[in-house]
């Protein structure tokens, strides 16, 4: 191959160029402003981001290329996923400014971080050869690394990311050395060349599988599935709430969307290969599910909650990665789907509780008590994302997951969609406590007396008042606590992320059709063979 | 003829309007009530008349399946259920009718509960005030529950189909409940009515079963139908025999036959009107006419017949004796109801068609005339033991007089009605039942007249009781309401001979198969009245005139009488049936709900899965290394698998 | 088809939720307006369920006022597609009755009153959108949305019960140990109702996948239940399939049906909700179990259902019986509406298991008539606790005197569901007696056994509570008010008219029940 | 000539060696460096492969070097950040030991 083809279509990166620029032009800006105009850098990030979607939408749509000779695709896909992530960096920014200006030193650093993380997502959305995905993937990595870390003085952020980089290491240089395996077998790294020799040789030889197994397993680690989930809990909570929610949401849906496009190109042509080895991703889903579930029940804070009930969502888009099929879209619109609508929901949760925290510096569950007296805003958003989260209607939740079972079912796997629904009743008893403390607990009046509230699994425990009583007989409703104190009202950028977050919520859950059809067209591109 | 329908509509039209306006309408608006059930007696005179000078080719009419009487059928449809337009016989729709059935049958009921009803309902005018004479606070809701029960009846007795009698037989025993437990601030009327409307209920399940039998069977709930099918064989003679049980089942509860008798003496709790109507009237008539309406059913199986002659026979013994030996008033009276029921069950289980109604009708009027009696003495004396009254014919001759004429009536004194009914049932029994039957039968006619003389003498003669000196005789519209009863019980007996004009005599009119005059059996005739009048001989002397001593020969039957004294403990046993085994088998029920179905069952499985997530959490123990385990196990592990499935 | 027909279905469902959407909007602290705008919307709704059930062509029969909105093509293949047959149009009746009496009574209702009417009315469109959608998907969304605001409603508005110590005596022995059973705070009984009620919808969900998967592998996949209905009827579906598919939707609906033994969330959660949300719920909302029934799986699954019947009657023989018979010692009035609900509901549950035409009516009819009847209980029951802050009829008598309306509107319907005939319950359960009888003799004879049960634990009721000396205590209290009184009224009018005369509702039934039974 | 395999059993025993040394060394320093060594087994795989390819020792083709340069780079990274978070773990907690990181679990 010779020069000019390698830079025949380079116009077609400008969006990254564009990014990485602008990223370094935050840190430049960064020196120049003084302190109190440090917050600008968040709105000129958050504006860039939305500028940059605009401008990939325009110059991208309907292009179908691959560069460099197949190292990194230009097509449907990778701009479905270059606006998806803008967008979720544009909510992370808004829904984190308060807080940076508030807990965080180094606004400029945090923001910048932020850009080139998305630059690492929209690589990973678009690159189709393993070192490329294996570089941009530690590209985001580094920058959540730092991310975590950035509250410094406190302890529990600097331990959550020493064990985030060091499980992070560990992780990469397993991929690597899977990565070199299939090297060493086939000479190449690209995804399709791995799906040719899937395809042509009857007989996989070990080297090959174990470098892809080296390979799952180090993508494990990002996906957080059971069992390279350990350090997802401790990270979130660790981490500061709105690097927490970057994770939840960013780095996850960014490890899909590579995890997609590696299966799709590399193993589903495989044919009855593939069909083989979909059983190992369903017990990695059938294990992340119940792990997750099972242990959120026994959570008391909210990021460890969050986190791991997100174990137990990454096992339901794993199922839906293991049905991919050649011959019909039905998996790869689930999970896509899916994680629109997870990101969307969890932004509504996680904006809300970041506001929360800003005004309380609290985030134990019980610390809610009592919420919906307080700022009743927060607590609806709070509860509406919640039962979203656990699958009921007339929110997205609820959309996404039936259309996710519905394609696990549909390619024979029945008894994993009655798991997924079953673990899903599952989170909802521990969505349903969060949501108990904020209606139903009467506000505390100091959040030491956070313990007694907290003993009342299934809530079997009466209320003090109550066991008072003679006979079957208690004041008639619940009164409102009468010495709770209003929170002060969220900032104008979070009402913004939640309100918008909301909107999304309900009207993707109730008439999904439009982005369902841009989801088709990104899965149509990963996968031409139906 | 076609109009009698209006005569149950009147009085139903009349409870909304008493409920809603009563408050505001002269005396509460009974007279509305009594408006109602007046123009229904008129109605009925119309009606009567209409049916005497109609013929089989009457419209509507014709000759009665199985009773080969006159009959005439009017129907709209009420509601269908099932499938539109499909063949009810095949019991895939139900099709039931708002009907009604005029037969002699009909007729007689409609007469004697539309005249004892007006009569009650006057008389209460007068019963239902205090002693300063202003009225009852709740007497609108009182004589609205007066119209819905003798509507009710009304309904029961001109329904065509046995699923309208089935909802008038409830709404009676509705009422029933209603009137009992109407001074429901006293405990005895509020236990008396849930006493009265469960153990008729229990009765009423078999009878709704019996119903649902013959549906099932005939496709059909019109009688009409169901006894033509019977005639022409279409049902097994077991089907025939369960479904008569089954009836007599709801029969036995709403005629108070043992072992169902023990609501009845409660049942006088109520006010005393109430009771008159109950015992004469309304409710106790159900039962025997259900069995006499499906007297073609029953006599179609001989096994029905004997147990209904039995049962009856058990319970008209058994009462009469409880009977003699009660010391409350309106117990005596309750169970010599009881005692008469028994003996019309009786008769009609020995084919005594013609008997068992006529007995039926004249032990209503007496009964009436007796329980009215009752009540104004109670109002008067405010005491119901007999052991403390006496000779009050003195104060309150009117109503000594009239009581005294019921009771020689139900004891069977010559040419008073109680007399050729009882008279005919005798002569029923001998005829169709072995001998043991009308021994006992005339024992308990025997006893009949003692425990009415009884209560006649010990109450209104003999010693007078000082304590009464200053009460005073009933008021007008209470003596005049009785005197009108007493006139029927008197003469109301000579319907049993042979009449000139177009009403032949009771016996051509009433009849099963074929109409028959009056069949004179002349020893049995002799012997009860022999019988009769030698009882209130013996009372005259044994409790006016104290010449007979009765208290030294009580040593000697003390067992015997402290066993009829507690009422043969029919009802401790019940009772303890209730406490012992329903209502703990009820306790130990939800016990099982709350402890085992609920916590073990429902908590258990969510319990669980939450200790599961608390021990699983421990997996992640928060060092490093841990983590850095798990994943290489992971590696391994996914290797491994991997390796096997590729293989 | 004019325009009120094109979209009457579509308004029965928006009307509500978008009532519910604007009621957000109104200012918190002002409890009346939020209460004077949900009887406006539910108003609303009751005169569109009243048109829709009068303009139904019972003469027609089947499905009208049809309607299909595009909703998701390939290859999901989801339409929202609305159509209302006679039994629906029944329960549609029932649930703009009921929703518009439950709004009124919740007058009371003052803390955070906003939230409490948009929670409602949104229980009321998901009750709406099952009985009108002819889409697997759809019918699920709305089930779960009917069952979504429950936990808020009973959590937050709702009233504890309290262990009582010799409530634990068995045969008069007290029990050592604490069960803890007796411990009802309703946020027990707002959790366990949440739970079990999506515990049974995670198998009615594995059920609707299971016949997509079907359907797919028939080469047409749909969740459009016509489509499904036209495969069953050729026989798509093999008896086997259907045999493991059927029980997965008799117990997941069954559940919401208060099904033996998955009933114990129905007392608990009746007991803790407020008023107006007992009366929705034990009114409208348990029938959509049964609705779910027949209409999923016996029209889907015919086969299946003859199969799973016989199990069927005799849990719902087993619901008739114990619920009774536990009744009869219960001590808190609504524990005792609760288990007559359970008790109830098994009649509907024995009349669908019967598949004989006229047992089937009679579930329907049943359906409808305790609707209103256990509505009214709940409503009365709420008005004494109101004042009195009792519910222990042990503690509680001789309330006539004082609240005479409550107790004769109480009465009225204790007598309807005693089943005495003239009023709903009667017609009804005679229905499902004579389909039974016909089908299941010696069952029959058990239920109508419970019927005559039924009777001691009512009577017993209204001897404790309403009759008797009246108390000292209750002096000061007032009778029902005047909006109390009205729904009162109404609803015990609706019975009479039932049972006097129930030829409007049975003919609307009949086509319905019609259209079902030609499967079988 | 070395035959690969030589290569890869070496670079899988490093592999092994540096996984063993990540749980069992408690210094967090000294978890750094295992990684390090399991980055260097994968260049050593690399490396032996790239010039291996075509059996004959010659370069078959330059991936694996560049690849091999990358992980260098990379991995040089990886230990900067890492060294600066575990100082800061000293600042903070003045311990490495891995240990006494526990304030998070379960």
């Amino acid at each position: 191959m010779t020069a000019e083809n390698l830079t025949a279509n380079l116009h077609l990166l400008t969006p990254e160029f564009v990014l990485a620029g602008f990223a370094l032009l935050v840190f430049v800006l960064d020196l120049l402003l003084s302190d109190e105009h440090k917050d600008l850098l968040g709105w000129l990030s958050a504006l860039g981001l939305v500028g940059l979607a605009v401008l990939s939408v325009l110059m991208l749509a309907g292009e179908n290329e691959s560069l460099y000779n197949g190292l990194l695709a230009v097509d449907a896909y990778s701009l479905f996923f270059k606006v998806f992530f803008c967008g979720i960096g544009v909510f992370i920014i808004l829904s984190s400014i308060d807080y940076v200006k508030k807990y965080l030193n180094h606004p400029g650093e945090f923001y910048g971080l932020l850009l080139f993380s998305i630059l690492g997502m929209n690589l990973m959305a678009m690159s189709r050869e393993l070192l490329t995905a294996y570089i941009s993937l530690e590209l985001l990595s580094f920058s959540l690394y730092v991310m975590v870390a950035y509250a410094l003085g406190n302890p529990k952020s600097n331990e959550g990311s020493l064990k985030y980089i060091i499980i992070g290491a560990l992780s990469s240089a397993i991929l690597l050395y899977g990565l070199s395996m299939v090297y060493s077998t086939l000479g190449v790294t690209r995804f399709e060349a791995i799906a040719e020799a899937l395809m042509e040789g009857e007989v996989v030889s070990p080297a090959l599988w174990a470098g892809l197994a080296l390979i799952v397993a180090g993508l494990g680690f990002k996906l957080a599935a059971v069992p390279f989930h350990m350090w997802a809990p401790d990270a979130y909570e660790g981490a500061p709430l709105p690097v927490t929610a970057y994770l939840a949401i960013a780095s996850k849906a960014a490890a899909f969307a590579l995890v997609l496009r590696l299966l799709a190109e590399a193993f589903v042509p495989a044919g009855d290969r593939w069909d083989q080895w979909q059983i190992i991703l369903v017990v990695m889903a059938a294990l992340s599910m119940l792990v997750g579930n099972l242990v959120a029940l026994a959570q008391r804070n909210l990021k460890r909650l969050m986190a791991y009930s997100s174990v137990g969502h990454v096992g339901y888009l794993l199922a839906g990665t293991a049905v991919l099929a050649q011959d019909s879209l039905l998996g790869a619109n689930g999970v896509i789907f899916y994680l629109v609508g997870y990101s969307v929901t969890s932004m509504v949760v996680f904006a809300a509780l970041i506001a929360f925290f800003n005004a309380t510096g609290q985030d134990e569950i019980p610390d809610l008590a009592g919420l919906a007296d307080r700022q009743p805003f927060l607590a609806m958003a709070i509860a509406i994302g919640l039962f979203s989260l656990s699958g009921l209607p007339i929110f997205v939740g609820f959309t996404i997951k039936f259309y996710l079972f519905t394609a696990v079912a549909n390619e024979g796997y029945l008894w994993l969609a009655g798991l997924a629904i079953f673990t899903s009743l599952i989170s909802l008893y521990y969505y349903l406590q969060v949501i108990r403390q904020m209606y139903i607990q009467p506000a505390l009046a100091a959040p030491a007396e956070g313990d007694e509230h907290r003993s009342g699994e299934e809530g079997i425990e009466a209320r003090p008042e109550a066991e008072a009583e003679e006979h079957l007989h208690t004041p008639a409703h619940h009164e409102p606590a009468s010495d709770y104190v209003p929170l002060p009202r969220p900032s104008p950028a979070l009402i913004a992320v939640v309100g918008i977050g909301l909107v999304a919520t309900i009207a993707l859950g109730v008439y999904p059709a439009p982005l369902l059809e841009l989801v088709e067209s990104a899965s149509a591109a990963i996968l031409p063979g139906s | 003829m076609v109009w009698a329908w209006l005569i149950p509509v009147l009085s139903f039209a009349a409870v909304p309007l008493i409920i809603l306006f009563g408050k505001r309408l002269p005396a509460k608006g009974s007279p509305l009530a009594i408006l109602a059930i007046l123009a229904g007696f008129a109605i009925f005179w119309v009606v009567f008349a209409g049916f005497l000078s109609a013929s089989p080719d009457t419209e509507g009419c014709e000759i009665g399946v199985g009773t080969e009487a006159l009959t005439c059928n009017f129907k709209i449809t009420w509601f269908e259920a099932g499938i539109p337009g499909a063949d009810t016989s095949n019991h895939d729709r139900i099709e039931v009718a708002w009907g009604m059935t005029i037969d002699p049958l009909t007729i007689a009921m409609l007469g004697l509960a539309t005249f004892v009803a007006l009569m009650v309902q006057i008389y209460s005018l007068g019963y239902m005030r205090d002693h300063d004479g202003n009225f009852d606070p709740r007497l609108d809701w009182y004589y609205a529950f007066h119209a819905l029960f003798i509507a009710s009846m009304l309904t029961l007795v001109l329904a065509d189909n046995f699923l309208l009698l089935y909802v008038a037989w409830e709404l009676v025993g509705l009422c029933s409940y209603l009137l009992i437990g109407f001074w429901h601030e006293r405990p005895e009327p509020r236990e008396a009515a849930k006493k009265a409307f469960i153990v008729t209920r229990i009765g009423d399940v078999g009878l709704l079963v019996g119903i649902l039998l013959l549906w099932s069977q005939v496709g059909s709930f019109s009688m009409t139908e169901t006894f033509a099918a019977i005639e022409n064989g279409v049902l097994s003679d077991g089907v025939i025999t369960v479904s008569a049980l089954l009836l007599f089942l709801g029969a036995m509860g709403k005629s108070a036959q043992f072992p169902f008798h023990v609501w009845l003496p409660d049942a006088m709790e109520g006010p005393t009107p109430v009771s008159a109507l109950i015992h004469a009237a309304t409710m106790v008539a159900a039962g025997v006419y259900l069995v006499a309406r499906a007297f073609p059913l029953f006599s179609a199986s001989d096994t029905a017949m004997l147990v209904v002659a039995t049962i009856g026979l058990i319970t008209a013994l058994g009462a009469a004796t409880i009977a003699l030996v009660a010391t409350d008033l309106k117990r005596i009276l309750a169970y010599s109801t009881i005692s008469h029921l028994g003996l019309m069950m009786l008769s009609l289980g020995a084919f005594g068609y013609t008997a068992a109604v006529f007995h039926l009708l004249a032990h209503g009027f007496a009964k009436a005339l007796l329980f009215l009696g009752a009540g104004s003495v109670m109002h008067s004396t405010d005491e119901l033991d007999v052991r403390q009254m006496g000779g009050l014919r003195r104060v309150m001759p009117v109503t000594a007089i009239l009581f005294s004429i019921g009771a020689l009536s139900l004891g069977g004194i010559p040419i008073l009605a109680g007399f050729w009914s009882k008279d005919e049932i005798l002569v029923a029994v001998n005829k169709e039942l072995p001998v043991i039957f009308i021994v006992l039968t005339l024992v308990t006619a025997l006893f009949s007249a003692l425990y009415m003389a009884r209560a006649m003498f010990v109450v209104f003669y003999g010693r007078f009781a000082e304590q009464f000196e200053h009460v005073h005789d009933a008021p007008k519209t209470m003596s005049i309401t009785m005197g009108l009863l007493a006139v029927f019980a008197i003469v109301f007996g000579l319907l049993a001979l042979d009449l000139p004009g177009p009403f032949k005599g009771i016996g051509y009119f009433i009849f099963y198969h074929e109409g028959h005059g009056l069949v004179v059996v002349a020893w049995v005739m002799g012997l009860s009245t022999l019988l009769a009048i030698a009882a209130f001989i013996f009372g005259y002397l044994a409790y006016a005139r104290r010449s007979i001593n009765l208290d030294g020969t009580r040593g000697t039957f003390a067992r015997v009488l402290e066993v009829a004294e507690n009422k043969y403990y029919v009802d401790e046993i019940y009772q303890w049936t209730v406490d012992r085994v329903v209502l703990s088998l009820s306790r130990f029920i939800a016990w099982v709900d709350r402890a085992l179905v609920n916590d073990v069952g429902i908590n258990g499985p969510g319990d669980i899965t939450r200790v599961l997530g608390d021990r699983l959490k421990y997996h992640v123990t928060g060092y490093v290394y841990t983590y850095a385990l798990a994943m290489a196990l992971g590696l391994i592990g996914l290797a491994i698998f991997w390796w096997l499935v590729s293989r | 088809m004019n325009s009120f027909d094109q979209s009457a279905l579509l308004l029965t469902i928006l009307v509500p939720l978008a009532g519910a959407g604007l009621s957000m909007f109104l200012p918190r602290n002002r409890p009346n307006d939020a209460w004077y705008f949900a009887i406006f919307v539910s108003a609303i709704t009751l005169l569109i369920s009243v048109a829709l059930f009068v303009r139904y062509d019972f003469g027609a029969g089947g499905y009208q006022f049809q309607r299909i909105y595009e909703w998701l093509d390939a290859p999901l293949n989801i339409d929202l597609h609305l159509a209302m047959d006679g039994i629906a149009a029944t329960l549609v009746l029932l649930n703009g009755i009921v929703l518009f009496g439950a709004v009124l009574i919740s007058q009371t209702i003052k803390h955070r009153s906003r939230d409490f009417f948009v929670l409602l009315l949104a229980l009321g469109s998901g009750v709406f959108g099952v009985f009108v959608v002819q889409d697997l998907f759809f019918l699920f969304f709305f089930y779960e949305l009917a069952v979504l605001p429950m936990y808020l409603l009973i959590g937050v508005w709702g009233s504890s019960t309290i262990f009582d110590p010799d409530r634990q005596r068995l045969w008069g022995i007290p029990i050592p140990f604490d069960l803890g059973s007796y411990n009802r705070p309703k946020e027990y009984g707002a959790m366990k109702l949440m739970l079990v009620l999506v515990a049974g919808s995670v198998l009615i969900w594995i059920g609707i996948l299971a016949m997509y998967v079907a359907a797919a592998q028939e080469g047409s996949p749909t969740f459009s239940m016509v489509e499904l209905g036209v495969l069953a009827e050729q026989g798509a579906f093999s008896p086997a399939f259907q045999n493991w598919v059927f029980p997965l939707f008799m117990i997941g609906f069954g559940v919401l049906a208060g099904l033996w033994p998955f009933h114990t969330w129905s007392p608990d959660g009746h007991v803790a909700a407020p008023t107006g949300v007992s009366m929705l719920h034990a009114g409208v909302l348990m029938k959509l179990g049964a609705f779910g029934i027949i209409r999923v799986g016996m029209v889907l699954l015919p086969e299946g259902a003859e199969a799973w019947m016989p199990v069927l009657i005799v849990l719902g023989t087993v619901n008739v019986v114990y619920g009774a018979i536990s009744a009869m010692s219960q001590r808190d009035l609504k524990y005792i509406i609760g288990y007559s609900s359970v008790s109830h509901m098994g009649y509907v549950i024995m009349g669908i298991a019967t598949l004989h035409p006229v047992g089937l009516a009679g579930a329907v009819l049943q359906m409808f008539s305790h609707g209103i009847m256990t509505a009214l209980m709940f409503a009365m029951v709420g008005a004494i606790y109101e004042r009195t802050h009792i519910r222990d009829i042990t503690v509680l008598n001789g309330l006539m005197k004082r609240m005479g309306y409550t107790s004769f509107f109480f009465a009225i319907a204790g007598l309807a569901s005693l089943g005495l005939p003239g009023l709903s319950g009667f017609v009804a359960e005679f229905m499902v007696f004579v389909g039974v009888f016909k089908t299941y003799l010696p069952l029959a004879v058990l239920a109508v056994f419970g019927a005559a049960l039924t009777a001691i634990y009512i009577l017993r009721l209204l001897a404790r509570t309403f009759f008797g000396e009246p108390d000292p205590r209750w002096e000061g209290l007032n009778d029902a008010s005047p909006v109390e009184k009205s729904v009162g009224a109404a609803f015990v009018l609706i019975l009479l008219f039932v049972g006097v005369w129930p030829a409007p509702l049975t003919r609307v039934i009949n086509v319905g029940v019609d259209s079902v039974m030609k499967l079988f | 000539m070395v035959p690969l395999v030589a290569f890869q059993v070496l670079s899988a025993a490093l592999f092994a060696i540096g996984l063993y040394g990540v749980m069992a060394r408690r210094s967090a320093v000294l978890i750094v460096m295992s990684i390090e060594l399991m980055l260097n087994a994968v260049n050593i795989n690399l490396i032996a492969a790239a010039s291996h390819l075509d059996g004959m020792g010659k370069w078959a083709n330059f991936d694996g070097q560049i690849i091999a340069i990358f992980v260098i780079t990379v991995a040089a990274a990886e230990v900067g950040l890492g060294m600066a978070i575990i100082l800061r773990m000293y600042r903070n907690r003045s311990t490495v030991n891995v240990d006494e990181i526990n304030l998070m679990k379960w």
